[in-house]
């Protein structure tokens, strides 16, 4: 099993979500993240004092999939929350040991 | 801690003992006292109306302060301060009303006769609270104005609640609360209370008063507290930041306020409560009060726009800060006039308001590099200051006729300006030295400031253990 | 749900119905109206000034339901939870008046001859609205007061939609909506009004009322509604926390205020507008408007004082809660109080509350082990309670001489305590008996509580469908 | 950007320009002015109690826009764009201000002769403001209520903020600051104005005004606005919705409001000051104030309740947004009986807007498809038309005779119906062509939206540069 | 080292946190994220417009356990967490390359 | 590649991300976390009521980095992040499987 994390924009989270469900992705987590990166943040001012606000709010997608999985959920998540500006984001893949579901007790593949 | 306690003990024994005291008082004290009730010149007739509006107006600037200011001016702090600025505010509600009602209404206007402070007249609210004379109940009328004493002495203690609230803006994020509390009674007493009697109790600088055409230029028109207010507050705000400190990490590290949305409600809340400030210093519902409250609004009106238009010129954006900023400075230095000139001039005085505030917030404290943290400087000190001398350039015989006649501001031809100039120039002084005095003599004694590590965390959690925002 | 469906529907029809029949009533009624409208004593002329200040006072007192308690009493739950609360008061804003306007107020009011209870003279408004008079308009006066039976009414309408909101306190966090609209309607129509009609309508409990004389050891003082509004609604608070039941998981789990900001900006509406509660209980805007005024804001101040105070001695740290509930507290006891005493001994009132409510919100009920989530009982029934009866106590013929010259209070040598006792004790248990009796019944047909699995959710998402923030 | 700067510059230019010329001007005028100042026929002399109550009403109309409409709106928007609409609400409250105080006034109320528009007997406050007159202070009476010209000027001034800003709620979201600003100048001057005189300044619309007779059936009665107000904005409110355009994802993505708690805040803080709103326009503290002051609490109480219930029948949850939405509903509907309607129509009409409003908020919006963000045509369009026709069945010579003693509603068998279907017509005309002519015009040259990026990310940061909660 | 992650309802995070250190976990960092699987959102109403929420709040507790200790901490985290309705959650475990304590620089399973 | 996970103290983020950036860090990802170790958290009381806050509010730096680069993004975060103090925090490392650049669909060390 892999866990694949990505890290795109708020306002994609919708289709990204709908992609996946759509070929039967069952599970994800989300969680709101601040990213830092090529895309630069925006100036505020507060009674004339200028501050600059480095961190772009951006949403981070946590899911398991089966190995066979692996790749088509890469390519659906590219596809829908690709803009082409900076700031899409970024995936990352890394190797899961085991996943339980925690109201049934079942392990590996079963458990997503 | 100890310290703490104790304080917070001789504090509420004090409030008791100081209540029962006079309670008890009250029974022999009732033969004297009659004294004070009926003095010459006897009292002015109850007007109902006038009455209406001077306790609504009473109810308005407790409003102010209640959530007007503590909306404000939490909204500008960090998050994890929120709640040390609301209590500030909320807790000087109550502080300044004990002490406004067991000294502070008679050391600022018990007695006429001395020019720099009042007498023991209304001591524990002798003369002012009703009375069992001759087999009839009386509730004493105030000789000046329609309505009872007990309404000019509301009215009047609600500026006493909110002056020293606005200096709480200077020292916000890392004043100690313990100190906080010992320096507002003591500057209540030794800074506010005096100023009120010099320019509202028949004090020295009491425009055309005996003791003003001695000392002081003939006096000043402060007609709803530009000095007694702003200055009085602004300035000594100026000392707490400088006193104080900056906070750890000003100006490098950012501190953008954690929540802009109460800011801009409690500035409007401070625009309704103003007209209670202001029109409500008519002490009467009469077209003196609707010209009051006509300046007032057209001042904050033109600050607004003039703050926020400043920034849109400059910096390509107004903001909802400038626009609310604006308008209390718009506020602040309509003050002193509101109840001497014209809606137009008003436009004016609320314009430059907007303009030199903005600038003395922004350039001005950059380059001194003080950390008055709220700008209660920038905006009352400066906003004040400005108000007091242009009351001098736009005050009109118009409104009212309070100089025989003759031409009053410089702009009809007249010559009070001098006398706002004396006013500004007493208030500023007195008001920063003894600010100084006292901060210096209490740093060496409870310290002002909250340890660093309690800095860092936050007031809320140290000062009062508790959290502003628990949404998880 | 259908039963939810089939009460609401009841709801709406109802009130179109009452209207509807009242409005086509309205003509015939007219000649027998007649006679309520100007009945022997004739009404008092109209004053301007007392109208303008009862007016005001009304729009306060509605402004303490709604924004103010409706954010004190929100900003004390859980997030979950935050919107379930401001329904309540916004809800009640709306059934309240619409029960007021249709019989409430006659039921209060209506007649002063019955000892229990008022008549059905002002029914749909009949002898309280403007009538269509020998071929002119007649808007009725009130008798007693220099003002229309409207402003009567709306004012004393605007304390029968406070009193039920407070009691909502109570069972914050679990008590199912549908059955809270039902119990209100209930009690206001059972519990308020009677008791409203007891103290202030002529009934048993008016000071040297004839059946006061009787039944009551003379009657009882209650300016602005101790026993009417606070011993009522916090008995019956008392009586709901216990008959609902504990909050899942209380006391272990921790459930801190979500937003102690919006408290305590609501613990300032509540301050600014008992202003109107207790000077408006006047009904005009005279002497005893600003004496009650006073006395108000000195006992908030003292019970802000006194409770953060008291938690600075025994804890180490003032809370902003603590000086919000103290404020409250102060309030609270100095309603009945207010057009009586003098501010000396307001300030020891104050300070009373606040150091009795603190020990009843927190050793009280922790060693009884009542859920009563925001403390309706322990700041309003036990605030409410010491207030009347230091009513007994301080009261003073030199504020109102309403004894035909003879001392009032203990303190000057007078018995209104007894009257003031049995007041007190008629209060507790009348309210007490029919909450409980109401809150039986409505649990065996209704249901009090909402299912487990929406509690532990929130109460927003399943009662309202909505929830407080969304801020992502 | 520099549009932003050049306009911006304009705006305080002007600002500052106009208020100095009058300033000068004020002297020379002075004789020409007497003219204006004392009219045939002579001024009412001043009653403080009705000019308490219409300070008092101002005061709570400012309220209205803020904190009130501010919060209302804001809290109904995404979080990325609550300080947009605040900023809309509050720069409102300054620019609308000036421009009643430059010009707006006196056309509206200026002169009475014309029956289309104001003259300019109070451009710059002339006439209105005080003056000095043959060696005496003279602040000008009006001619028809015993309150100064200045007090009956702030009234109505009050009146033109909170108009524009209730259009704000159509475009909310997308809106380009810069172009809204030009658009309310031009709206407040060529909609606002005009309407105002027809209805209340001695114009067209005038109940039974001489060219009232001639052109309008008689003319209508809005006695604090049904057609001034709520009809003017929501009409050209749902124009605003229509040229604009739907905002990015409407309505296919969820935009639920990002803070209820506010929106429940703010309804509450409009329902208060819809007091001073209604109650207020009776311009004195009489029984017919008492008796609009019950009308719009009744009203507002049956809406909450009508519009709540129907969402509880229909759907089987009542939410927070409906009892706040229907309560405002029901305010609307009552604004223009508000001082001609018994209470149980006032309860009526209530429960008609509550039903009928939350049908044009859901169902009809959703049949039309408009995204009009806020439902500012919803509830003011629809609302105040059903208001202004209920007004016509129900208004009864019982409160005010305005008829000599003839029925005025139709209820009673009167014929107001037509002249108000009339004015209800032509304000829906005149102001849905004026809008929509101005819009194309801006759009054209400023363009009304900001660019797609910006809407994105949202307003808060690209109009204003600021974050309106940083609660990290 | 492992790192263990789990998914579960907010209500339950006392328990878990608490019989984790009743067996001597010392530490663990907890993340609100937002869930979406086979358990239902809830739908809310504004004016009429209904509009369904999908994801459910969740809170993600993270610990980094040595190897010996796995297997008891999955165990505690199963039993503590478990209610047998749907939504539950799910635990991850994967493998730490290494481990170090910021204060002290210790690393591997002493900075645990 | 590796992933770095540093759980800091909140008023040390400014200073770690710009060390970071220094050594030509080109990205980064924050999330908000609270922390339960050794760091107690502290007391509040609402009326009388005392309620102990055990979670310590920090926040957690996520960083991609190519194996080269580890040690010295290591050794920074060491370095900035320290007070001494009990509650300084903790890095984990752990192994990327791939990464990807949505904008660019660039895979591997290109990505980050
Ligand atoms: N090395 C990294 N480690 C962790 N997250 C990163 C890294 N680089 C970028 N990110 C995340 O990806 C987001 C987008 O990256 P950015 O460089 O702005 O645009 P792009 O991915 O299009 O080049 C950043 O906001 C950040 O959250
Ligand atoms: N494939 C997955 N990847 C990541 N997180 C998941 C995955 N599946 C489920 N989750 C998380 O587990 C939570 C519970 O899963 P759910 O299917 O609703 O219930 P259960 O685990 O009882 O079957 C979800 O809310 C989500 O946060
Ligand atoms: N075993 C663990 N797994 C995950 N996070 C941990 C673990 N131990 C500590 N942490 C995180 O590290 C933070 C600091 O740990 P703590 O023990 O308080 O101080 P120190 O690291 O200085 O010993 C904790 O708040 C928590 O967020």
């Amino acid at each position: 099993m892999k866990k694949v994390e990505a890290i795109i924009r708020i306002f994609k989270l919708e289709d990204v979500k709908n992609a996946l469900s759509a070929q039967g992705i069952h599970g994800m987590t989300i969680t709101d993240v601040k990213g830092f990166g090529r895309q630069k943040g925006h100036t505020e001012m507060y009674r004339g004092t200028e501050y600059k606000v480095e961190f772009v709010p951006k949403v981070k997608i946590e899911v398991a999939v089966p190995d066979e999985n692996l790749q088509a959920v890469l390519d659906t998540i590219m596809r829908t929350a690709q803009t082409g500006q900076i700031g899409d984001g970024k995936i990352f893949v890394s190797e899961l040991r085991n996943t339980i579901r925690i109201r049934t007790g079942e392990t590996g593949e079963q458990a997503i | 801690m100890s310290c703490h306690r104790m304080l917070a003990g001789i504090l509420c024994a004090w409030t008791i003992f100081g209540a029962s005291v006079s309670v008890l008082g009250a029974q022999e004290e009732a033969a004297p006292a009659d004294a004070a009730v009926v003095p010459a010149p006897a009292p002015k007739p109850l007007d109902r109306g006038d009455n209406a509006w001077v306790l609504t107006a009473s109810a308005l600037v407790l409003m102010m302060t209640g959530p007007g200011l503590a909306m404000f001016y939490c909204g500008l702090v960090r998050k994890k301060n929120v709640l040390s600025v609301i209590m500030q505010c909320f807790f000087l509600m109550g502080l300044m009303t004990v002490i406004w009602g067991l000294w502070g209404y008679s050391l600022a206007f018990g007695g006429g006769a001395n020019p720099w402070i009042g007498n023991e007249d209304y001591l524990f609210m002798k003369g002012v609270q009703a009375e069992w004379q001759d087999g009839k109940s009386v509730i004493p009328q105030h000789t000046a104005y329609s309505i009872p004493m007990l309404s000019h002495m509301l009215f009047q203690g609600m500026f006493f609640i909110i002056t020293p609230a606005l200096i709480c803006g200077a020292f916000a994020e890392r004043m100690k609360f313990s100190t906080m509390v010992v320096f507002m009674i003591l500057w209540g007493t030794l800074v506010y209370c005096p100023i009120a009697h010099w320019v509202w109790g028949g004090g020295v600088l009491t425009y055309n008063g005996d003791s003003a055409k001695q000392y002081a230029m003939n006096g000043a028109l402060d007609f709803a507290g530009g000095t007694v207010v702003h200055i009085s507050s602004g300035v000594s705000a100026l000392i707490c930041a400088l006193l104080i400190g900056k906070r750890l990490g000003y100006p490098t590290e950012p501190m953008p306020p954690h929540n802009l949305t109460y800011t801009a409600f409690g500035a409007a809340l401070l625009w309704v409560g103003w007209f209670g400030f202001n029109a409500g210093s008519a002490l009467a519902a009469d077209g003196v009060a609707a010209s009051a409250f006509a300046a007032t609004h057209f001042s904050a009106a033109a600050g607004a726009l003039a703050w926020a238009g400043m920034e849109w010129i400059m910096r390509g954006k107004p903001t909802v800060l400038g626009a609310c900023s604006g308008a209390v400075a718009g506020l602040v230095c309509i003050t002193p006039a509101s109840g001497y000139v014209l809606p137009m001039p008003a436009l004016i005085m609320g314009a430059a308001a907007g303009v030199i505030c903005n600038f003395a917030c922004s350039s001005l404290k950059r380059s001194f590099g003080y950390d008055d943290s709220l700008d209660a400087f920038g905006v009352h000190g400066i906003g004040g200051t400005l108000g007091a001398l242009l009351t001098g350039v736009f005050a009109t015989r118009a409104v009212q006729d309070l100089n025989a006649g003759n031409p009053i501001g410089l702009f009809e031809g007249g010559s009070l300006l001098k006398g706002q100039a004396v006013a500004t120039l007493g208030t500023w002084v007195f008001a920063a030295v003894v600010t100084f005095i006292l901060l210096k003599v209490l740093d060496a004694t409870m310290g002002l400031r909250v340890p660093t590590q309690e800095e860092l965390q936050g007031l809320d959690l140290n000062e009062h253990g508790e959290e502003g925002y628990i949404f998880l």
